[in-house]
C-alpha cells in the first residue's frame, strides 16, 4: 500500500474490507469502510466482481438473443427486465401488439413484483438479525415460482418475452394457480407486519436511520421505492404508462420520511397494490394472439430508442442506439441498483456497522444488476 | 413545455446548438464540449426548465467522434431531453463533469471513464470503477480487441 | 407515565411476534415447506414445460425430424448448438441433398432461453423435464442429440 | 443417593484418604464432563431442531433416528479438522483463548443441585460463585477476538466486553432480589427454602419481574440472539471465531451452548425451586427429581430459543440504553420493593 493512502486518513481511524464475501452484502459487492470505532466515516463500493459486460454482447446479438441476457442482470425481476428490452424493440418497429399479450405481461411483472418484494422481505429480516423471516419470505415466492415454472418453464431466468409477444401462451392453470397465491398471500401478508413490522426492537433499528432527503433523492437518480420513500413521486408506471397499466387503478405509495423504515414500508404496502392489480386484471385477460408475427431477423430503423419501465427496484431504462442492422449499435441498461448504490455513502455516513447494513438491505441491491 | 418552446429557450442560453427531433423521441440537443457545463447548469436551475432527474448517462462511441449523452427529465414539469456531446480526440478525450448538478452523475462518469476512456475535469473520484486499475484499453470501445476473451459470431 | 407505556407496548409487541412464530411451531409437523431431496427422486415431477435440456426425440424406426436446417444454430445466443452436415445423396430420389451428421449440443454453455426451440420448423428437438444434469467430467456435457445411425423422418421435409 | 455413599466408602477403604479423594475427584471430574459433552452436544441438536421447526422445516433427520445422531457426527468432522489459523496471531493468547470459555462453563456446572444429593460442590457463596465464573468466560472472547488479528474479531470482542460487563449487573441485581427472601447464597440452601412454595409464587410480582430482568439479561449474558452482537453474522461475519477453526472453534460453539444450560439451570434453581415437584408430587422419589430439573430447564432453553428464532437484532447502543436506562433502574426499584416486602412480610408462604 502506498504512504498516501495510509496518510489519507486520522489515527482513530480504520479500514476494513465488507466483501465480496459477505453476508450482508448479498452476493460480490465489496464495500471499503473507513471507520471510527463503530461509525461508518465513509463507504466506498467497489464494483465489477460479476460484470459480464452485457452492454458490448448485446453490440454482437440479435434483438431476439438480448432478450435472455436481460434475465441475467437482475435476476429477482426478471421478467419485467424481458419486457423493457420487447417495448424498445416493439416501438420502434411500432408493432401492435395484442391485448392479451399486454395484460399476461402485466400479471406477470406484478407477481415478479411480488416474489421480489417477499425474498427482499426474508434476507431483510435476516440482516437484522431475524432468521426466520427468510423462510416465511421463501415459502410465499416459492409459489410464484411454481406459477411462473408451470408457464414459462423456468422458475428465475424466465425468458418468456419475445419482440411481438409471448414465447407461448400461458398454462391452463395460470389463472387458477393466480387466484390460490392471491387468497394465500393475503392472510400471510399480515403476518409480515405482526411478526417484523411492528416488532419494537425492529422498529428502533429502523428508524431514523439513512435518511435521504427529496431533493438528494432526485439529485441521485434513485428510483423505485428508495426514492418514493422520500416523497419523490417517481413510479413509472404511473408517469410513464406502459402494457396494461392504464387500464387499471392502483395508488403510488408515497411516504415523506425518507428513512429506511419508510422503505421497509413502502416495499410492505407495494405488495398489497401489486395484489389489487393482479386481481383486477386476472379476470378480464382478453382472449385472442399471443403474438404478433416479426421477421426473424429483427432490423430496427436507423434512430435512437428508450423505454424505461418499473422494476422490482426501481427506473430501468434501455436505450438502442441502431444504425439499421440487425445488432444494436450500442445498447444502455440504465439500471436502478446501480443509482440506488450510488447514494449508499451519502446515507450511512455517520450510523453504526449495524445500520450500514440495514441501510443496505433496505436499498434491495442486486449485485448482477449494478454490475451488468 | 413543448419541444419548440424548448428550443427557444435554450438557443437564447448558448447560440451554437444544433437541434434535431429527428430518429428519436425526444428532442436532442448538440453542445460543444466547452458550452456543456454552463448549458447543464441552466437546464438545472431555470424554473423554467428544471430539469432536476438526469436518469441516464450514456457513453458512445460513433466511430470518428467520442461523446456522452444526458438524458435528462424534469420532475416538476414532467418534459424531456437529450443533451449530446463530442469530440474527435480519441487520445485524450475530455468533457467538465456534471457530478456537482446531478449527484448520481458521479457514478456513472466513472463507468462512462472506464469503459470509454472519457475524462472529466473536476471529477472527484475518477478511477476504474468495474475493472481492475490495470487494465489495458476500454473495452466498449469500438476499435477495442480482446482475442481471448471476446467472442465474435 | 410514557416510560412504563413505552416498555409495555415493547413486550407486546415482542410477545406479538412471539405468537406468530410460536403459531408455526405448533403446526410444524404438517407444514414443513422443504422437500426431501434426493429422498423424493422417483416420485419427483417437474412441469411439462419445465426446461431441463433440449433433446431430439426419436421413434422406434430410430428416424428423427431434424433437416439440417440450421435455424437452431443460428437462434442460439451461446453457440451451444453445432449442426455437422453434408450433402449425401437421397436413395429414394438420387439427388444430392443436405443431411446432418451430427447434432451436437453443449448442455455447459447453453442457458435454457428457447430460443432454438421456438425456431425450429419442424419440432425436431424439444425440452426434456430431468435436471439432474451433474456429471464427473465436462467433456460429458457435450452431448450428440441424434443417435447413432437415425435417418430423417419421411414426409417432414414437405 | 446411595451408589455414589457406596462408591465413596469403597475407595476409602481401598486406599489412603488422600489417594482415594484424589482418585474420587478425577472420577466426579470425568462424570461432569460426561455430563457436559452430551449436555452440549444435544443442545445443539434441540437448537437445530427447535429453529427447524419454528421455520417451517424439518431439521436435521438423517443421522441416526431423526438426527438423533447428527452433532456426533459434526462433533468428528470438527476434531478431524484441520487447524488453521493466521499468520500474525498471537499465538500463546490464541490457543489460550478457547479453554477459558469452555473452562469456565465446566466449573460453573458443578454447582448445580440436580437432586438433593447430586451437587458436587455445594458452597456457602454459591451465586456469587456463579456470577464471578460466568463473568470469567468474556476475557477468552475478548482475547480470542484480540489475539486472532483480525478487524471483525476485534470489533466483535469490544461488543462482547462492554456487553457483558453491563448485563452482569441485572443478573447480579435480579439474583440479589430473590437472595433477599431465601437469606442464603448457598445453591442447598435456596432450594430448601423453596420447600414452601418456589421462590417465583413465594415473591410473586417482584419475582416475576425479576424472572423477566434475568432472562433478558441472560440471554444477553450468552450472547444469543437477540444480543448476538458478539458475532452478528450479518455484520460481522462470526464474530470473534471468524479465525478459528476444527475443536477450538468446536469449544466456543459448545460453550455457547453450556452457558444457555447454565443460565437456564441458574434459573430453574433459584426461581424454580431445581428438582423440587409442583405441588410435592414426587417428593418421596428423590431420584426423580433430577427429571424436574432438567424439564424446568429445557423449557427455560426452550424460551431463549424462541427469543432467537424471532426476534431481530439490537444495534450496539440500543444494547446500552436498554440496560442502563430501563433494566437497571427497574432492576433497583424491584430490589427495594423486595425488601419492603420481605421485611412486612408480604410473602407467600404455603
Amino acid at each position: 500500500m502506498d504512504t498516501t493512502v495510509i496518510n489519507n486518513f486520522k489515527s482513530e481511524e480504520y479500514q476494513i474490507n465488507m466483501g465480496p464475501q459477505h453476508p450482508a452484502t448479498h452476493g460480490v459487492l465489496r464495500l471499503l469502510l473507513t471507520i471510527d470505532g463503530e461509525i461508518i466515516k465513509r463507504v466506498e463500493p467497489d464494483l465489477g466482481y460479476i460484470h459480464r459486460s452485457i452492454e458490448k454482447m448485446c453490440e454482437r446479438d440479435s434483438y431476439q438473443q438480448i432478450v435472455h441476457l436481460t434475465d441475467r442482470m437482475d435476476y429477482l425481476s426478471s421478467h419485467i427486465n424481458n419486457e423493457a428490452v420487447c417495448l424498445t424493440v416493439e416501438n420502434a418497429l411500432q408493432l401492435e401488439i395484442p391485448e392479451r399479450v399486454k395484460v399476461i405481461r402485466t400479471i406477470i411483472a406484478e407477481l415478479t413484483r411480488i416474489a421480489s418484494h417477499t425474498l427482499w422481505w426474508g434476507v431483510m429480516g435476516m440482516d437484522v438479525g431475524a432468521l426466520t423471516t427468510y423462510f416465511y419470505g421463501f415459502r410465499d415466492r416459492e409459489l410464484i415460482n411454481d406459477i411462473f415454472e408451470e408457464t414459462c418453464g423456468a422458475r428465475l431466468t424466465m425468458n418468456y418475452n419475445i419482440p411481438g409477444g409471448l414465447m407461448f401462451d400461458i398454462h391452463p392453470n395460470f389463472v387458477k394457480r393466480t387466484k390460490e397465491f392471491i387468497d394465500h398471500f393475503k392472510t400471510k401478508l399480515p403476518e409480515y407486519d405482526l411478526l417484523l413490522s411492528n416488532n419494537i426492537i425492529f422498529r428502533k433499528r429502523m428508524e431514523g436511520i439513512g435518511i435521504l432527503s427529496k431533493d438528494d433523492a432526485i439529485s441521485f437518480g434513485a428510483s423505485g421505492p428508495v426514492g418514493r420513500a422520500s416523497g419523490y413521486s417517481c413510479d413509472v408506471r404511473k408517469h410513464h404508462s406502459y402494457s396494461a397499466y392504464d387500464r387499471v387503478t392502483f395508488n403510488e405509495i408515497l411516504k415523506t420520511e425518507g428513512d429506511t423504515y419508510a422503505r421497509y414500508q413502502v416495499r410492505i404496502l407495494e405488495m398489497w397494490e401489486s395484489l389489487s392489480i393482479i386481481e383486477q386484471l386476472i379476470d378480464n385477460i382478453p382472449e385472442g394472439e399471443f403474438f404478433t408475427k416479426t421477421n426473424t431477423v429483427i432490423k430496427l430503423p436507423e434512430g435512437e430508442y428508450y423505454q424505461k419501465v418499473e422494476t422490482a427496484r426501481g427506473e430501468l431504462g434501455v436505450y438502442i442506439v441502431s444504425t439499421g442492422t440487425k445488432n444494436p449499435y450500442r445498447m444502455k441498461f440504465r439500471s436502478p441498483g446501480f443509482s440506488n448504490l450510488s447514494l449508499l455513502n451519502h446515507i450511512a455516513v455517520g450510523g453504526k456497522i449495524g445500520d450500514l447494513v440495514a441501510t443496505m438491505a433496505t436499498l434491495d441491491l442486486v449485485i448482477p444488476d449494478i454490475d451488468r | 413545455m413543448t419541444n419548440e418552446a424548448l428550443q427557444n429557450l435554450t438557443s437564447s442560453w448558448v447560440p451554437e446548438l444544433e437541434f434535431t427531433e429527428e430518429k428519436s423521441q425526444f428532442l436532442n440537443i448538440t453542445v460543444q464540449p466547452e458550452q456543456l457545463h454552463s448549458l447543464m447548469t441552466q437546464l438545472k436551475s431555470n424554473s423554467e426548465t428544471n430539469f432536476d432527474y438526469l436518469f441516464c448517462l450514456t457513453g458512445m462511441d460513433w466511430g470518428a467522434a467520442l461523446g456522452v449523452v444526458y438524458h435528462l427529465e424534469s420532475t416538476t414539469h414532467r418534459h424531456q431531453i437529450v443533451v449530446k456531446v463530442k469530440t474527435e480526440d480519441r487520445e485524450n478525450p475530455t468533457f467538465d463533469t456534471v457530478c456537482n448538478i446531478w449527484y448520481t452523475a458521479e457514478f456513472h462518469e466513472r463507468e462512462v471513464f472506464d469503459f470509454f476512456g472519457i475524462k472529466f475535469n473536476n471529477h472527484p473520484n475518477l478511477k476504474r470503477l468495474f475493472l481492475t486499475e490495470d487494465w489495458d484499453g476500454f473495452p466498449l470501445r469500438k476499435d477495442y480487441v480482446d482475442e481471448i476473451n471476446m467472442i465474435i459470431k | 407515565m410514557s416510560y412504563f407505556s413505552d416498555i409495555y407496548n415493547g413486550v407486546k409487541t415482542l410477545l406479538t411476534g412471539m405468537s406468530v412464530t410460536g403459531k408455526y411451531f405448533l403446526h410444524s409437523r404438517k407444514g414443513a415447506i422443504t422437500q426431501q431431496y434426493p429422498d423424493n427422486r422417483a416420485t419427483l415431477q417437474m412441469f411439462e414445460r419445465f426446461r431441463g435440456e433440449v433433446v431430439m426425440p426419436h421413434d422406434e424406426n430410430n428416424e428423427h425430424r431434424c433437416t439440417g436446417c440450421q435455424k437452431c444454430e443460428l437462434a442460439c445466443p451461446n453457440g451451444s448448438i453445432e449442426i455437422i452436415w453434408d450433402r449425401q445423396i437421397d436413395p429414394e430420389t438420387g439427388k444430392k441433398k443436405k443431411m446432418i451428421d451430427q447434432h451436437i449440443y453443449h448442455l455447459g454453455m447453453c442457458t435454457m432461453c428457447s430460443l432454438c426451440i421456438e425456431a425450429c420448423p419442424t419440432d425436431a428437438i424439444k425440452w426434456a423435464q430431468n435436471f439432474e444434469n451433474s456429471v464427473y467430467d465436462r467433456t460429458y456435457l457435450t452431448r450428440v442429440l441424434n443417435k447413432p445411425g437415425s435417418k430423417l423422418m419421411p414426409g417432414v421435409e414437405d | 443417593m446411595n451408589i455414589t455413599k457406596n462408591i465413596h466408602e469403597w475407595l476409602f477403604s481401598l486406599m489412603p484418604a488422600t489417594t482415594a479423594s484424589i482418585v474420587e475427584m478425577v472420577l466426579i471430574a470425568v462424570v461432569y464432563l460426561g455430563i457436559f459433552a452430551v449436555a452440549g452436544l444435544y443442545l445443539v441438536l434441540l437448537e437445530r431442531k427447535v429453529a427447524a421447526w419454528f421455520q417451517l422445516r424439518l431439521g436435521p433427520n438423517r443421522v441416526g433416528y431423526q438426527g438423533l445422531l447428527q452433532t456426533m457426527a459434526d462433533a468428528l468432522k470438527l476434531v478431524s479438522k484441520e487447524l488453521t489459523g493466521t499468520i500474525k496471531a498471537d499465538k500463546f493468547l490464541y490457543n489460550l483463548a478457547p479453554y477459558f470459555v469452555i473452562i469456565t462453563a465446566l466449573m460453573a456446572i458443578s454447582l448445580f443441585p440436580f437432586t438433593q444429593e447430586f451437587q458436587a460442590f455445594d458452597i456457602n457463596i454459591g451465586i456469587f460463585f456463579l456470577i464471578a465464573i460466568s463473568s470469567i468466560g468474556v476475557i477468552g472472547i475478548l482475547l480470542a477476538g484480540w489475539s486472532s488479528n483480525n478487524k471483525f474479531a476485534l470489533i466483535g470482542a469490544m461488543r462482547s466486553g462492554v456487553q457483558t460487563i453491563s448485563y452482569e449487573l441485572s443478573v447480579g441485581l435480579s439474583l440479589l432480589t430473590m437472595v433477599l427472601m431465601t437469606g442464603s447464597l448457598q445453591l442447598s440452601q435456596i432450594v430448601e427454602v423453596q420447600k414452601h412454595g418456589w421462590l417465583i409464587v413465594q415473591g410473586h410480582i417482584p419475582a416475576v419481574i425479576a424472572f423477566m430482568i434475568y432472562m433478558i439479561a441472560g440471554t444477553a449474558e450468552t450472547n444469543r440472539a437477540p444480543f448476538d452482537l458478539v458475532e452478528a453474522e450479518s455484520e460481522l461475519g462470526a464474530g470473534f471465531h471468524t479465525e478459528y477453526s476444527g475443536m477450538k472453534f468446536a469449544y466456543f460453539f459448545l460453550a455457547e451452548f453450556i452457558n444457555m444450560f447454565i443460565i437456564a439451570s441458574i434459573a430453574t434453581t433459584v426461581f424454580f425451586g431445581a428438582y423440587l415437584s409442583p405441588f410435592g408430587i414426587t417428593e418421596n422419589i428423590p431420584l426423580l427429581g433430577v427429571f424436574w430439573f432438567l424439564i424446568k430447564t429445557l423449557a427455560i432453553i426452550f424460551l431463549m430459543m424462541w427469543f432467537r428464532w424471532t426476534f431481530p437484532r439490537l444495534r450496539i447502543d440500543q444494547l446500552l440504553v436498554l440496560e442502563w436506562k430501563y433494566l437497571l433502574p427497574l432492576n433497583l426499584m424491584n430490589l427495594i420493593i423486595m425488601a419492603l416486602m420481605v421485611l412486612l412480610g408480604l410473602t407467600i408462604q404455603f
